[in-house]
């Protein structure tokens, strides 16, 4: 446990900066999201940033590999290996959603080696949150407001100080490279405080049967009405710190080329549509249902957690109000 | 010999296509900047076209046309000009020097004019050097 | 507006009992007061769960799209939502005879973050009046001026009140007439800044189509967006740039500025600046009075042989 | 490594099995492949047009190459169909699971195939019939649209029929002028037959809604759950468990499948 | 994959001295997809096409790009030649490397640069080209004829000697146009009733010929090959069919009315023919003048009819034709009174204009032939002709030149002679145009045997003194101003297009000048053909011309129209629109922008989509432009097509 007083991070900052790309919560065109702190303080607000932790991992676009050639000669060329970068200001949720994203993506054999090689290259500062913001609700997915997963190191604000704490070795060698601005600490006062920090709760979340309701009742009329309500957009998948879906595909430049991966969203039509047209989720509520269930049904089967952090981006972002806070209180209305 | 601008032309096939041909059987010299896509009418162009013509690196892009009133389909090139008043102008909008887009009517018999439009874009072109905006990266 | 919530629950229990609509479209209380969904009645006896306040603040004219299959709709009508069913009949997309438009005047709706904002808690009431707007919750009630918490979308309406009803909810307001004043600023920043502006603004794009499928004028069955020969999925900065072109120029001179697309977006990338634009022009080049409300014509489809030749010349 | 960039490989055989089902003969230009088990798939891809995950036909051997039997259906197929022997193809794999033949040893085979559905089974015969002697009784139906349609013509009519124990019955759903073998729909024509289910594993794969027939047909027919397997088909990215595109319920039909018994297909949702 | 052919043309030296073609044709192999290139000297010449049709065969080509001259020049040649190969020849593109690179960029290097570019762009192009089959539409056999003079019968008559059914469609109540006006004809001086007549009653008379006359074309619809007139006839009030044409209406009709045809020179009756010989034979009652309709009870003529023909109720009725060729011959008028205040016409009667010369002239005219003045029936002395009347003269009249007026006047000048043997005529003038097989001769007779005497100059105006009109003008050659006292002033007025002219090419869809002549599709290559397929031009509707011109053009119309007449069908270029059913919404944005009211919508399923009929559409493409979800296709020149180009063009 270090102690670092809140007069110095900005010097704090610029020794993060010291080791690569730095990146942080910051206010642009009025609204808060990841940029590149530059000369900026994290903007340390309640809530999280309008996009999530994994565009820095699991970006938006990314070049799986680049080829030059005709129809009988062709060379692949993969990019280089990711710069080093640390993102400071991460809330733990995210942290949590990304160590989720994890579990998936680094599943062996066939480990995605670009998120990985990114991974490694991350230094991921989360600071603990000491206040809810509107949309929140970790503590009804089992995630803390001090909760430590997937960080390198958590950060516990006090009234004039953090708490550092580094949760891993790539986490330890960050303060250890900070050393000279952080100061011994006993105290643990910031931490409990962020550990009792108040989160609503959403009804319905924390049933233990709520896996089992959910599937018992796949047709349920509620998913049409759900249905008619959503526009079909991406907003909710997109900006979702845990949903990891992508999509890769093809562009040509004459005798050079790219293969790309992107984020997909299972929101959109044609998401899982066959070339032969046969199309496994050919309505709205289908693909509405899919998403739900996996993120609190079928997710934890395999991984044993909820794939919802309650992050409430969502909540934020979703034109017609259909987020999974939202949907679970209704479910739990229309179940009863 | 330098690198030239790259200008990207859509040319009515009735009226400039053929007036840039008459400034070719005319010999008359203009720069070799220019590349010409043929379409049937000027009310065919697409602001499409011209968007991807500024990807993938033109540093200027014409649409030429029918004089209004020539029109072999009577009516192509008015829905251009509209179309392509306001494309314009969103284009500087967007922060593009209108120099490197415009719209012209250039007959069958204006073989002169097209080799002077195209002289005088290119100069224009030159003189902003290459276009970096909305432009992907090469 | 709070006090036609009866009425509304009234007619539209009416025409679901009576057999005139299959579905009624309003909207209904949301995880928190301040946020009502847009809400699908199926029959007389939901129509309860209506409500009508200033916190309704999402489009609803899109939604009939799909209502539509199941039958007749009846639907609760603002300036923007009428404006938007008017793009759709124009587009042969909807059919008049199939609506039944409850209509109902809007001074504006409030936008519930700025709100909680303001408050430091969530808004449990709100009153919106011409001058300022009351955020009430328990005791404290505080009087704020209209753009400190509407809705962006809200702030620019020059239409209260939809030209389209067949049942009215109290009375029209009168319409205005748009400004541009947003869109003259930007023209007259230099090109550099306009650039810099539009780059970081598309930067922040993620490509969710909320802008699209919010969008009243934006209901082609296939959108050219989605074909990657036309558009294709990389989202490098010129991709987005092109993205946003097509976006704003196939709406041209058929958005109906109802603001949708700008409240839609996740990442409040300025998307009404860029219809609004075309808009301006289409007023200032073609003489089209209120450019954004639905004509027989659209501008881009239609011509005057005396018509200013606007891109000539200009280049020298 | 990054399992989502392909070795380089040429396409050095085209057969054409059906006016839309072409089986391509693929060696990655390293010359080494991963050995693979029969029912396993691989993303073949053609660079600049995309990649599809695609059944591996053949039976592994270290020396044979790769085969693919491939029906034009989307762009990347459809642009496959107009490849020649000599082009580049990407391919990457195998991937999946595969038959548990090994618990299939002693007893009697009996493979259902429709269309191109014949493909992954195939791969599985073959590989059976390399092991002959481990099975007892081994039966093939196969059924197509129409005769034009029967994919791998000379291992029906000619190679599996002369192996002792093998027999092969071959139906059409709507005969032409020259066919003069039987004409029915595949789950019928396999009811009529009477096949015994008694220690007999049932092997079956095609389009769908044959296999949903299929199935109920076996079940009929007194074959359990347990001893019946299909392969399923699902639009695929990755094909490494990544990208979420085929996820059936809980499971991943590119890690968890494509091979699937009938007791599991009951497990999962019917989002397929 | 595709198998694109790429041949680059060496023009002699035209191209490859400015361009390294062997260059080109490099770059050319190394794009995927071209699996042959080769360069030679002249690829349009019958070896070269062997060349290319060669390569087609072994290489077993799916796309040929030839690099040469301009497509304008040898799109076609390439095309049909890849035909006989065996390729479809809308698998051919054409890179314009001649006129819009080797002969406008001399630098070798970029000049090869840029014809590079040009072949990788039309590569790309014909990648996504499909096969195309040339439209097939049916043909109607019968042809429409709008107008019934000389130049309409004309027309009439050589399509219906060649076999086809002809209408006929003419304004007036009978056949005869201006000619009928006509007393003689110059440069030969026939009567030209005499030359008239007989044509008249010959096309009257034809089997394949249906007259539609007092009749007007309201509507037009329908394309090349199958045109649908809508014609409506306006009420004679005279049963025609139960009329013999005995005339004993017109006889004992008690109101006079001033008939069209006598130009002002001669009344006529309210009922009756314009003429003796007018065909057909059959009345007509002008309401406007007649004792009845204006609400008086006069029943003359009904009593008198012996088979009682009269019927005041007739009604407009309306008839459609379908034809597969239409010939627009609606001929001139002349320009009225009102622009000639200086000169006093319309104020002094004895002021006059040529048409009107000519009914006084005419031996069936009011005057029996006999030349008297308007005013007291005296038989003028002097008689000033004063050309270009409103002709040449872009301030006040019109630019151009009417072309029959230098010759109608000598004719008039010596007409005048031949009837007033002490007669003097003046003619005022500024050029005499005479270009015309013995015409120059025909003014040389007037001056020197009828002594007409020849003033070159304006004149600045007409006023009458007692009795008389004094006309004051300049005589340019001698620079003397004269004034010359004459009983009778004739002006050669402007020829005009006959009022309606602009209304009907709106209603046919063909384009006019600015005067109000139709435009011909070409001036000097297809000067009898409009832009629109199927409709053509015969006479003065054109552009003023004499008769013997008219009548050459309307037989060359009748061959245009024939030779499509006599085709069963016809094939379309097939670079027309598509809708790509499954993508349209509907929204039918397309149509407001078809300019040829081609896309119609169609019932599918639930739902409406666009449909085009390849038999309208041009292939203008304002439709795929407009097109927002990329529904609307237009073969040849599709999106993807032009995006793959701009592609190329951008590497």
């Amino acid at each position: 446990m270090r102690l670092l007083p809140s007069e110095r991070l900005a010097e704090f900052r610029e020794c993060l900066a010291a080791g690569g790309r730095l990146y942080g919560p910051v206010e642009v065109d009025g609204i808060v999201r990841f940029e590149e702190l530059g000369g900026r303080l994290p903007a340390i607000e309640p809530g999280n940033p309008a996009n999530s932790l994994k565009s820095f991992l699991h970006p938006q676009t990314e070049v799986v590999f680049d080829f030059e050639g005709g129809y009988t000669d062709v060379a692949l060329r993969v990019p280089g290996p990711p710069a080093a970068q640390a993102i400071f200001g991460v809330r733990p949720c995210d942290a949590v959603a990304l160590e989720r994203v994890s579990r998936v993506l680094l599943a062996e054999p066939f480990a995605d080696e670009s998120y990985r090689q990114r991974r490694e290259m991350t230094a991921i500062l989360t600071v603990a949150c000491r206040e809810a913001g509107p949309h929140c609700f970790c503590r009804s997915v089992g995630v803390s407001p001090a909760d430590g997963r997937g960080s390198d190191v958590v950060l516990y604000p006090a009234d004039d100080h953090y708490l550092l704490e580094a949760v891993t070795a790539r986490g330890l060698s960050v303060l250890l490279s900070a050393g000279a601005l952080l100061d011994p600490a006993g105290d643990e006062a910031a931490r409990a405080a962020c550990q009792s920090t108040p989160v609503p709760p959403v009804r319905g979340l924390e049933r233990e049967d709520l896996p089992a309701r959910l599937e018992a009742a796949p047709y349920h009329p509620h998913w049409e009405e759900l249905a008619r309500r959503c526009l079909g957009c991406g907003a909710c998948t997109f900006l979702c710190p845990t949903c990891y879906c992508f999509a890769m595909f093809d562009t040509v430049r004459g005798t050079r080329g790219r293969r790309s991966r992107g984020w997909d969203s299972c929101q959109f039509k044609d998401y899982a549509m066959m070339a032969g047209g046969h199309d496994p989720l050919p309505t709205r509520a289908s693909r509405i249902r899919r998403r739900f269930l996996h993120k609190l049904s079928r997710f934890p089967a395999v991984q044993g957690e909820s794939a919802c952090v309650g992050c409430g981006r969502c909540a934020a972002a979703c034109p017609v109000g259909l987020h999974l806070a939202g949907v679970l209180s209704e479910l739990e209305e229309v179940l009863r | 010999m330098t690198a030239q601008p790259r200008l990207v032309g859509f040319a009515c096939r009735w009226c400039s296509y053929a007036g840039a041909d008459l400034a070719g059987t005319s010999r008359l010299e203009y720069p070799a900047s220019v590349h010409l896509i043929r379409v049937p009418c000027s009310g065919r162009v697409d602001p499409a076209f011209v968007i991807r013509a500024f990807q993938r690196g033109a540093d200027g892009v014409l649409v030429a046309g029918c004089h209004p009133g020539d029109c072999h389909y009577a009516s192509g090139n008015l829905f251009a000009r509209r179309r392509f008043a306001l494309v314009k102008r969103f284009l500087e909008y967007l922060g593009l020097e209108p120099e490197r887009f415009r719209l012209e009517w250039i007959s069958a018999a204006e073989g002169r004019r097209f080799a002077e439009v195209i002289r005088e874009m290119t100069a224009d072109l030159e003189r902003l050097g290459p276009n970096r905006k909305l432009r992907e990266d090469p | 507006m709070t006090d036609h919530q009866a009425a509304l629950r009234d007619i539209a229990a009416k025409l679901l009992g009576g057999g005139q609509v299959a579905t009624f479209i309003g909207f209904r209380a949301g995880l928190d007061p301040s946020r009502p969904v847009p809400h699908f009645v199926r029959d007389a006896s939901g129509a309860g769960a209506l409500v009508i306040n200033p916190f309704c603040g999402a489009g609803l004219a899109r939604h009939v799209l799909e209502a539509l299959e199941d039958g007749p709709v009846g639907i609760l009508v603002r300036g923007c939502d009428g404006l938007g069913l008017e793009r759709l009949i124009a587009d042969g997309r909807v059919t008049r005879e199939r609506l039944h438009l409850v209509a109902v005047a809007c001074r504006g709706a409030v936008d519930p973050a700025r709100a909680r904002a303001i408050l430091g808690r969530i808004p449990e009431r709100a009153e919106v009046d011409a001058q300022s707007v009351a955020l009430i919750a328990g005791e404290e009630r505080r009087s704020v001026p209209r753009d400190s918490c509407l809705l962006g979308r809200c702030l620019s309406c020059v239409d209260p009140s939809p030209r389209l009803a067949d049942t009215w909810l109290g009375e029209p307001l009168p319409s205005g007439q748009r400004d541009f004043e947003a869109v003259t600023r930007m023209e007259r920043q230099p090109a550099e800044a306009r650039y810099a502006f539009w780059s970081r603004q598309f930067q922040r794009c993620i490509r969710c189509y909320a802008c699209r499928n919010v969008c009243p004028a934006c209901s082609c069955r296939s959108c050219s967006l989605d074909d990657p020969e036309l558009q294709e999925r990389a989202t490098g900065l010129a991709d987005q740039f092109g993205f946003h072109f097509t976006r704003a120029y196939h709406v041209a001179g058929r958005c109906v500025a109802c603001g949708e697309c700008q409240r839609a977006c996740p990442m409040k990338v300025p998307l009404s600046l860029l219809n609004e634009k075309f808009l301006k022009d289409i007023r200032d080049l073609f003489g089209v009075a209120d450019p954004h409300r639905p004509s027989a014509t659209e501008p881009l489809a239609c011509y005057r042989p005396d018509d200013l030749e606007s891109c000539r010349g200009e280049a020298r | 490594m990054n399992p989502l960039v392909p070795q380089v490989a040429t396409i050095q055989a085209i057969r054409e099995e059906t006016p839309d089902v072409r089986t391509f003969t693929v060696r990655p230009d390293d010359g080494r492949f991963p050995p693979y088990r029969p029912g396993q798939c691989a993303m073949l891809s053609l660079f600049g047009v995309g990649e599809s995950m695609i059944s591996i036909t053949s039976a592994w051997s270290p020396e044979t190459a790769l085969e693919f039997s491939v029906k034009r259906a989307g762009r990347v197929t459809s642009a496959l169909h107009q490849a020649e022997p000599g082009h580049k193809v990407g391919v990457r794999g195998p991937y999946g699971n595969s038959f548990p033949v090994d618990r299939w040893v002693g007893g009697n085979l009996l493979f259902v195939g429709g269309g191109i559905g014949l493909a992954p089974l195939r791969s599985v015969i073959n590989h059976c019939l390399g092991r002959r002697a481990e099975f007892g009784r081994v039966d093939i139906v196969y059924g197509a649209r129409s005769p034009r349609d029967l994919c791998f013509r000379q291992e029906l009519f000619e190679t599996w029929p002369s192996v002792a124990g093998v027999g092969v019955q071959v139906t059409v759903d709507a005969a032409d002028a020259e066919w003069r073998g039987p004409v029915a729909l595949v789950p019928p024509f396999l009811e009529g037959l009477k096949p015994e289910a008694a220690g007999t594993v049932a092997v079956t794969c095609g389009p769908p809604v044959m296999i949903r027939y299929t199935l109920q047909a076996l079940g009929r027919l007194g074959f359990p759950d347990d001893r019946v397997f299909t392969t399923l088909e699902l639009k695929m990215q990755c094909g490494v468990g990544k990208c979420g595109r085929c996820s059936i319920g809980s499971k991943y039909v590119c890690i968890d499948g494509p091979v699937f018994s009938g007791a599991e297909l009951k497990q999962l949702p019917a989002e397929y | 994959m595709p198998r694109i052919g790429a041949f680059i043309c060496h023009c002699g030296l035209n191209i490859a001295a400015t361009v390294d073609v062997e260059r080109v044709a490099a770059r050319a192999r190394a794009i995927p997809g071209v699996v042959h290139a080769e360069t030679y000297k002249y690829f349009c010449s019958q070896p070269g096409q062997e060349k290319i049709a060669e390569a087609i065969r072994s290489s077993r080509l799916d796309g040929v790009v030839v690099a040469a001259c301009s497509p304008s020049m040898h799109e076609a040649t390439f095309r049909e030649a890849a035909a006989l190969a065996g390729l479809n020849p809308y698998l051919v593109q054409i890179a314009n490397i001649r006129e819009q690179c080797s002969w406008v960029h001399s630098d070798r290097e970029t000049a090869t640069v840029k014809a590079a570019a040009l072949v990788a762009a039309m590569v790309a192009k014909v990648r996504r080209d499909q096969p195309l089959e040339p439209i097939r539409l049916p043909v109607n056999p019968r042809a429409l004829v709008i107008g019934g003079g000389v130049a309409g019968m004309q027309a009439a008559w050589d399509i219906a000697e060649a076999g086809h059914a002809v209408v006929v469609v003419e304004r007036e109540p009978n056949l005869g146009g201006r000619m009928a006006q006509l007393s003689e004809t110059f440069p030969t001086l026939d009567c030209a009733s005499c030359i008239l007549t007989p044509r008249t009653a010959e096309v009257a008379r034809h089997p394949r010929i249906e007259l539609l006359t007092w009749s007007e074309v309201r509507e037009v619809s329908g394309y090349v090959g199958n045109f649908s007139v809508k014609i409506a006839r306006r009420p004679a009030f005279v049963d025609w069919d139960r009329c013999i044409g005995c005339m004993l209406c017109q006889d004992k009709c008690p109101a006079p009315a001033p008939i069209a045809f006598e130009h002002g020179m001669g009344m006529g009756k309210a009922i009756g023919v314009s003429f003796p010989q007018a065909v057909p034979n059959r009345p007509v009652i002008r309401r406007e003048y007649c004792r009845r309709f204006q609400g008086r009870k006069c029943q003359v003529c009904a009593k008198v009819c012996p088979v009682g023909a009269v019927d005041f109720e007739q009604a407009e009725s309306c008839r459609e034709e379908k034809v597969g060729a239409i010939v627009v011959a609606t001929g001139f008028d002349v320009m009225p009174a009102a622009h000639f205040g200086e000169y006093g016409y319309g104020e002094y009667p004895d002021v006059i204009d040529s048409l009107a010369f000519e009914r006084l002239n005419s031996s069936s005219g009011p005057t029996g032939g006999v030349i008297r003045r308007p005013s007291d029936g005296r038989i003028p002395r002097e008689v000033v002709f004063i050309q270009c009347a409103g002709s040449r003269d872009p301030d006040r009249g019109k630019p151009y030149c009417s072309k029959i007026c230098c010759m109608y006047t000598a004719k008039h000048a010596f007409l005048y002679r031949q009837k007033v043997p002490d007669g003097q005529a003046y003619v005022f003038y500024m050029d005499i145009r005479a270009g015309g097989k013995g015409y120059e001769e025909f003014v040389q007779r007037t001056v020197e045997q009828a002594g007409a005497m020849y003033l070159r100059g304006r004149v600045a105006r007409v006023y009458p003194e007692d009795g008389r009109l004094l006309v004051e003008g300049v005589d340019t050659l001698a620079g003397t101003k004269v004034e010359v006292a004459a009983d009778l002033v004739v002006l050669a007025t402007a020829v005009l297009p006959r009022e309606g002219a602009r209304d009907l090419a709106r209603t046919l869809k063909i384009a006019a000048d600015e005067h109000g002549f139709y435009s011909e599709a070409h001036p000097k290559l297809r000067p009898v053909e409009t832009m629109t397929r199927g409709i053509f031009l015969a006479g003065a509707a054109q552009a003023p011309r004499d008769i013997a011109e008219t009548v050459a053009q309307a037989s060359a119309a009748a061959a245009k129209a024939l030779g499509l007449l006599t085709r069963g069908e016809l094939a379309a270029d097939p670079l027309v629109a598509e809708v790509d059913e499954a993508r349209c919404s509907g929204c039918l944005v397309c149509r407001h922008v078809c300019p040829y009211q081609a896309i119609e919508p169609r019932e599918l399923a639930a739902r409406k989509v666009a449909s085009v009929n390849p038999g309208l559409c041009q292939g203008c493409g304002a439709c795929a432009a407009i097109c927002r979800s990329g529904a609307m296709g237009l073969h040849g020149f599709s999106d993807k097509q032009v995006l793959a180009e701009v592609g190329a063009i951008c590497l």
